[in-house]
């Protein structure tokens, strides 16, 4: 009974850790690099959801569509101002790509945190649900009508990603281009493009996330922590840049989170899923779903 | 024509001087280090800072102290310990202020006092509620915060004569939330020993409670002791009502923090707030000093809301240093020390003398007035909650309200 | 007598079998060419003799020693050395750390590798860029510099991976000279090459591999003679830059 | 007029030179600044130089990108805290058993890792971080949690541990000196411009790489416990990511795989965050902003300025 209550709980808030750490997988899987504003932009969507939502009084089905824009914008001025240097230009910055992307998106979380600290104010907000049940029993698991919802949108967003990906051109060249960035241009497809319109849908999906999530978390300009943290998990876990990879082990973090805080301690639940990653690395360096390439 | 002159100058100059006349003397700099960005809880910092600055403007209104003026100086710790022993150095040693007041962070707190300490430099501690504050025994620290050994007992006391059979107790991983569940528990076993009762420590950071909600549903206790803080006891009591735990006609949640008269309150917590019973040490229906009053009031002007009991605390424990400047006749800190330590301090929130016996009581304003009350409907206002326990009466489990089901 | 001896070597990623029960010989003191067209499995072959890879069955020896699935870089001490096809020098250290930190790996002192050095440079005519960031040589003088890094303190082997492919032809003189020159000294090679004609004038005996097999194996000639050979190279797909059309014609 | 030679030996020993007269200069600061604060800051200045030397030697010259610095920062200052709160273990023996600690730790954590490439070492390394900071902060029983535990002291006179702190700098700084003009240094930078070239050519990478993140581990080890020391608390705060980010821009921006660079950086940028206090409480909107355009437009980092101008007055 209560096993099956933590399954429950624990594969939908296995959905929305997959879908915050998508974005950052697909990121990952093109440039090699950890985004650490990630969290930045899943908090940035709850704040444009809950704001839009509040504030200017539209309903939480059309403040949805703005969180996404906003995150895309995001996405797209942070490739635009700083990560196009990494592969344009500066030639020589091959070798010190990692640390400037690190250090430049370490400095960006930093002042997006802070710049929402100071013009929207401290105080976490509770966003508006999108459908006003406080709460409904569902055969014997309680839900409140909001983490139902949010589950069902994030699995639909999945799929509808996974079918972008798999069937549009633009999937497609996403595709050639985490694969193989120099072999990609040279078969004509415009790299720096595509690159953009990763960073825009990795924006787009943490800032859904951040939406979806809003009514549950209370969003407060330090929110972004801990799905950032998650998502740096998922990624590894699930072998860098494997979107599929991402979606099994958010849930499987989900679940195992769920059961270990329960049956052994609740203190260092958040510890525990490091310490997974820990394990599976000892066994699979590659990560739960990533294949091994051959060197040189 | 030079006479006029004269004339005019002499005029300019009276006018000059009868512009506020505390400015010109050099102020008296008071050093206040408290939260005001993540991940430190940057409500409580906002509000410690309302209240201080309400009252430094009353009083250089009224011409300051010793005709000086106060001036408050104020730093950043973000709620971590490191920066706040940094901050309290700097407006120490640097800044040179005559003391420090505003902690509102039992972690931070600890840091900065001994600092203070090592300085000599008195330290007022707003709203540290660890009982290790006090029983560092400093004789620089005074208390006119609430202490996690009155609530806890409050809370015993409640529990008790509510005579319920199992408590279960969520309890934020910080020195505030684990001594007071422990201290709860104690208690609870001298006062009630057949009460059940057991903690659990949740991570304050953590955004979902439900695994740690989920075991009680199969066989839920009497009632959930909060000891937490917001954000985190927001979520916690909206996984709780979502999970159908709490509250119901078997269980009630009992707040053990204040949350009730922080102002972000209900726009966080919808339902789950209902039906909330809370231990304050603020409400309406107090006895109110006239001061008390006039900072609701000018609480109210600047902020549109109503006063809650953190912003008096920040307030008293202001009150408390100029008082004890003014019987001192000095801002020298040892002579500081002995005023505040000797004199009858008339806190705004009723006259307060403060006990020194070694302990929780060390330096602490013992009898801090205090009430139990309940939220019977959403976003009610604290005035229109009902008192279960008024101040200084017994706790009467007879007016406590439960829900149909 | 034969220095290195390969037995039954095989080598599968996923299910491809790159390598597929491949055995020939190294003579001491020879120059072996190992050819075939591309994709057929050389540089498979030499990366699991170099020790980058562990073959899933096989054996490699040297001398009587056995040294399947040793590393690369124990190999290294041994004095098998390997050149890579994409030229793996230290791209922040000036050509010249480029060689003392080669000699001081091999185990030199630091002295010695830079009187070595001094006069490998010279040798390879690196001078005019011996200060620069190896970062900053061009390739075939890259290529020049791996010569260097392999041969500042004597190998028993040394593995060339396509030393020609993409070199001005002046470089390619200077490679074949110093090949040549250490050649007569008696080291032993083992020469991967597309570049027929320099296969031909360098190598006494060939090995040639199509589809991770070994399809001929001798004496130059008459592996190129060969009609598999013939066959394979023809019916190689991919065409290959000029100098390479059948080897045959080269013969005739 | 002799050609610019770019021998590692000798930009080395230019770059200690420079080093050096930095830390001279730092070394005549309390000369200039006034009371126990103003030296307390310079105090920590020079214990973030420390860190910057430490990471640097890792990611800088050996190319690990680890993200655990300040993590081991943090386990160095509670290893002597918890001697000494449990079993009063003089300082003597606590700081450098914070020392040995950490290099077990980076073993540890090493043998995990460091067959891991790029964006796998770094994640993992952050995992790690969290690991440590999590457990240290929810173990209350033990380490009491996230108030943080008091720890001795060496001495209360600031000044001495001012310079304790800067002696501590220079023999950290001479120690990496030493290992980076010898073989060592060598291979590490082999390895970091070219892990399979460096071991075709016979070097033990994985072993280079090891001790390189012992080393690196360590020193933070000794940063965090004399810091732990110094400041008489130590807190999981320590061990926050944003300390490792601080550190990382410190190097960045003062110039990776440079000595001189680490130190610029982890000074500079800790007073200048100090005098944006200044600019009250959007101190952190316009450190933020710093980091960024140093990062984006200035890569080679303060150090790679200055250096191209000296080098050049040189030839």
């Amino acid at each position: 009974m209560l096993a099956f209550d933590l399954l429950a709980n624990g594969l939908i808030y296995g959905c929305f850790y997959a879908l915050m750490a998508i974005g950052l997988a697909m990121i990952f899987g093109v440039l090699k690099i950890v985004n650490f504003a990630h969290g930045e932009f899943f908090m940035i969507g709850a704040y444009t959801y809950v704001l839009v939502a509040l504030k200017l009084g539209v309903s939480p089905w059309l403040a949805l569509p703005c969180a996404a824009v906003s995150g895309a914008l995001l996405g797209w001025l942070v490739e635009r101002l700083l990560m196009r240097p990494m592969y344009q230009g500066y030639a020589s910055w091959g070798f010190m790509k990692d640390e400037y992307a690190v250090v430049v998106t370490f400095g960006l979380s930093l002042l997006l945190i802070n710049l929402v600290d100071k013009i929207v104010g401290p105080y976490s907000f509770r966003g508006p649900p999108l459908i006003d049940v406080s709460r409904f029993a569902l055969g014997p698991i309680m839900l409140t009508g909001q983490k139902a919802i949010a589950a069902v949108v994030s699995v639909l967003l999945m799929i509808g990603l996974a079918l972008f990906i798999k069937r549009s051109v633009w999937g497609k060249q996403i595709q050639a281009v985490a694969q193989n960035r120099l072999g990609a241009s040279l078969a004509g497809i415009d790299a720096t493009r595509t690159t953009s319109l990763i960073f825009m849908i990795s924006g787009m999906l943490a800032a859904l996330s951040g939406a979806l999530l809003a009514p549950l978390v209370n969003p407060s300009p330090d929110i972004g922590a801990f799905p950032a943290v998650k998502s740096y998990v998922i990624v590894v876990l699930g072998g860098m840049g494997s979107i599929w990879g991402a979606m099994l082990a958010a849930l499987i973090l989900g679940v195992s989170e769920a059961f270990f805080s329960v049956y052994i301690s609740y203190d260092y639940r958040d510890a525990f899923g490091l310490i997974i990653l820990v394990v599976v690395l000892l066994f699979r360096p590659q990560g739960l779903f990533g294949e091994k390439g051959r060197e040189l | 024509m030079m006479f006029r002159c004269l004339r005019y100058l002499a005029g300019l100059m009276g006018f000059a001087f009868l512009l506020s006349p505390a400015f010109a003397a050099d102020p008296i700099l008071i050093g206040v280090s408290l939260t005001q960005s993540p991940p430190g809880s940057v409500v409580q910092g906002t509000q410690v800072k309302d209240g201080m600055e309400i009252l430094k403007d009353m009083v250089n209104a009224k011409g300051g102290v010793l005709g000086r003026p106060i001036k408050i100086l104020y730093e950043d710790n973000q709620g971590i310990p490191e920066k706040g022993r940094a901050a309290t150095e700097k407006l120490i040693s640097s800044d040179k202020v005559v003391a420090m007041a505003g902690g509102h962070q039992s972690s931070v707190c600890l840091a900065e006092i001994e600092v203070a300490h090592r300085y000599k430099v008195p330290y007022v501690n707003t709203n540290c509620w660890s009982d290790d504050v006090r029983k560092r025994g400093y004789p620089e620290v005074f208390n006119t915060s609430p202490y996690n050994t009155l609530v806890s007992s409050s809370m015993a006391t409640t529990l008790a004569t509510m005579g319920v059979k199992r408590v279960v107790a969520f309890a934020e991983n910080t020195d505030y939330g684990i001594g007071q569940a422990k201290l709860t528990g104690e208690l609870l076993k001298a006062k009630a020993p057949q009460i059940e009762y057991k903690y659990e420590t949740l991570d304050r950071a953590s955004k979902d409670f439900t695994a740690a909600v989920l075991p009680l549903r199969a066989n839920p206790p009497d009632v959930i002791v909060m000891s937490m803080l917001p954000p985190a006891a927001y979520l916690l009591m909206n996984q709780v009502y979502e999970q159908g735990v709490a509250p119901t006609a078997k269980t009630l949640m009992y707040d053990g923090g204040g949350l009730a008269d922080y102002p972000d309150f209900w726009q966080n917590v919808k339902e789950g707030g209902k039906y909330l019973l809370s231990f304050a040490l603020y409400h309406p229906q107090m006895k109110q000093t006239p001061l008390a009053s006039d900072i609701a009031a000018e609480y109210k002007k600047r902020t549109g809301g109503d006063i809650n009991r953190l912003v008096l605390q920040a307030a008293d424990s202001l009150e408390l240093v100029i008082q004890g400047i003014e019987s001192a006749k000095s801002t020298d800190s040892d002579k500081l020390i002995k005023a505040m330590q000797t004199m009858n301090f008339k806190s705004i929130r009723g006259v307060s003398d403060f006990s020194n016996k070694p302990g929780f009581g060390y330096q602490q304003w013992l009898e801090i007035p205090y009430v139990n009350y309940e939220l019977t409907a959403e976003k009610q206002p604290i005035a229109q909650t009902v008192l279960i326990q008024a101040p200084g009466q017994k706790f009467d489990a007879s007016k406590i309200v439960h829900p149909a089901k | 007598m034969s220095l290195l001896t390969i037995e039954g070597l095989f080598a599968h990623f996923g299910g491809v079998a790159a390598v597929d029960n491949v055995s020939f010989d190294l003579r001491q003191g020879e120059i072996l060419g190992l050819i075939g067209p591309n994709g057929s499995g050389k540089t498979t072959v030499l990366n699991l003799l170099s020790g980058f890879l562990t073959p899933d069955a096989g054996q490699v020896r040297m001398r009587d020693e056995n040294i399947t699935g040793m590393s690369a870089d124990r190999l290294a001490q041994r004095g098998v050395l390997r050149m890579f096809q994409m030229t793996r020098v230290f791209t922040r250290m000036s050509a010249f750390d480029n060689l003392l930190t080669a000699g001081m790996a091999r185990g030199l002192s630091e002295s010695e590798s830079t009187r070595r050095a001094h006069a490998l440079i010279e040798e390879l005519t690196l001078e005019p860029v011996q200060y620069l960031n190896a970062g900053q040589l061009s390739g075939g003088q890259r290529k020049l510099l791996e010569f260097g890094m392999c041969f500042i303190e004597p190998p028993l082997i040394a593995m060339l991976d396509e030393p020609f492919a993409a070199v001005h032809p002046v470089m390619r003189d200077v490679m074949a000279k110093f090949i040549r020159a250490r050649h007569a000294q008696g080291f032993t090679f083992l020469l991967v090459s597309h570049d027929m004609p320099i296969i031909v004038d360098l190598c006494q005996r060939a090995v040639c591999m199509n589809a991770g097999r070994v399809i001929a194996a001798g004496e130059i000639r008459s592996v190129l003679q060969n009609h598999d050979v013939i066959e394979a190279y023809l019916g190689d797909s991919e065409t290959h830059s000029g100098q390479d059309h059948p080897p045959a014609l080269e013969v005739h | 007029m002799k050609p610019i030679h770019n021998l590692w030996q000798e930009r080395l020993r230019f770059d200690m030179r420079a080093a050096l007269v930095i830390i001279a200069l730092i070394g005549l600061l309390p000369a200039v600044v006034y009371g126990p604060y103003a030296l307390g800051i310079i105090l920590v200045s020079v214990y973030f130089a420390i860190l910057a030397l430490g990471w640097n030697l890792l990611a800088g010259y050996t190319g690990q990108f680890s993200l655990a610095p300040a993590a081991f920062a943090m386990i160095g200052a509670y290893t002597t805290a918890l001697l000494d709160h449990y079993w009063q273990v003089p300082l003597a023996l606590g700081i450098p058993a914070a020392i040995v600690v950490t290099a077990l730790f980076g073993l540890m954590l090493g043998k995990l890792v460091l067959n891991l490439s790029g964006p796998y070492l770094s994640l993992t390394t952050l995992a790690f971080a969290e690991i440590a900071r999590v457990v240290i902060g929810n173990s209350h029983e033990f380490t009491r949690g996230d108030q943080g535990m008091h720890v001795a002291t060496l001495t209360d006179n600031r000044l001495a541990y001012y310079y304790i702190f800067l002696f501590a700098l220079v023999v950290v700084l001479a120690c990496i000196y030493w290992l980076l003009k010898g073989k060592l240094g060598r291979f590490m930078m082999a390895v970091r411009d070219d892990p399979v070239g460096a071991e075709s050519r016979g070097i033990n990478v994985v072993r280079i790489k090891m001790i390189a993140f012992c080393i690196s581990c360590s020193i933070c080890g000794l940063a965090g416990s004399l810091y732990g020391t110094f400041s008489q608390l130590v807190s999981p705060e320590l061990g926050l990511l944003q300390q490792t980010g601080l550190i990382l821009s410190m190097v960045v921006i003062g110039g990776m795989g440079s000595l001189s660079g680490a130190i610029l950086g982890g000074v500079l940028i800790y007073l200048g965050s100090e005098w944006l206090r200044g600019f009250g409480d959007i101190q952190m909107i316009v450190f933020a902003l710093l980091v960024i355009v140093f990062a984006r437009y200035i890569p080679g980092g303060l150090w790679g300025m200055v250096a191209a101008r000296l080098q050049g007055r040189r030839s």
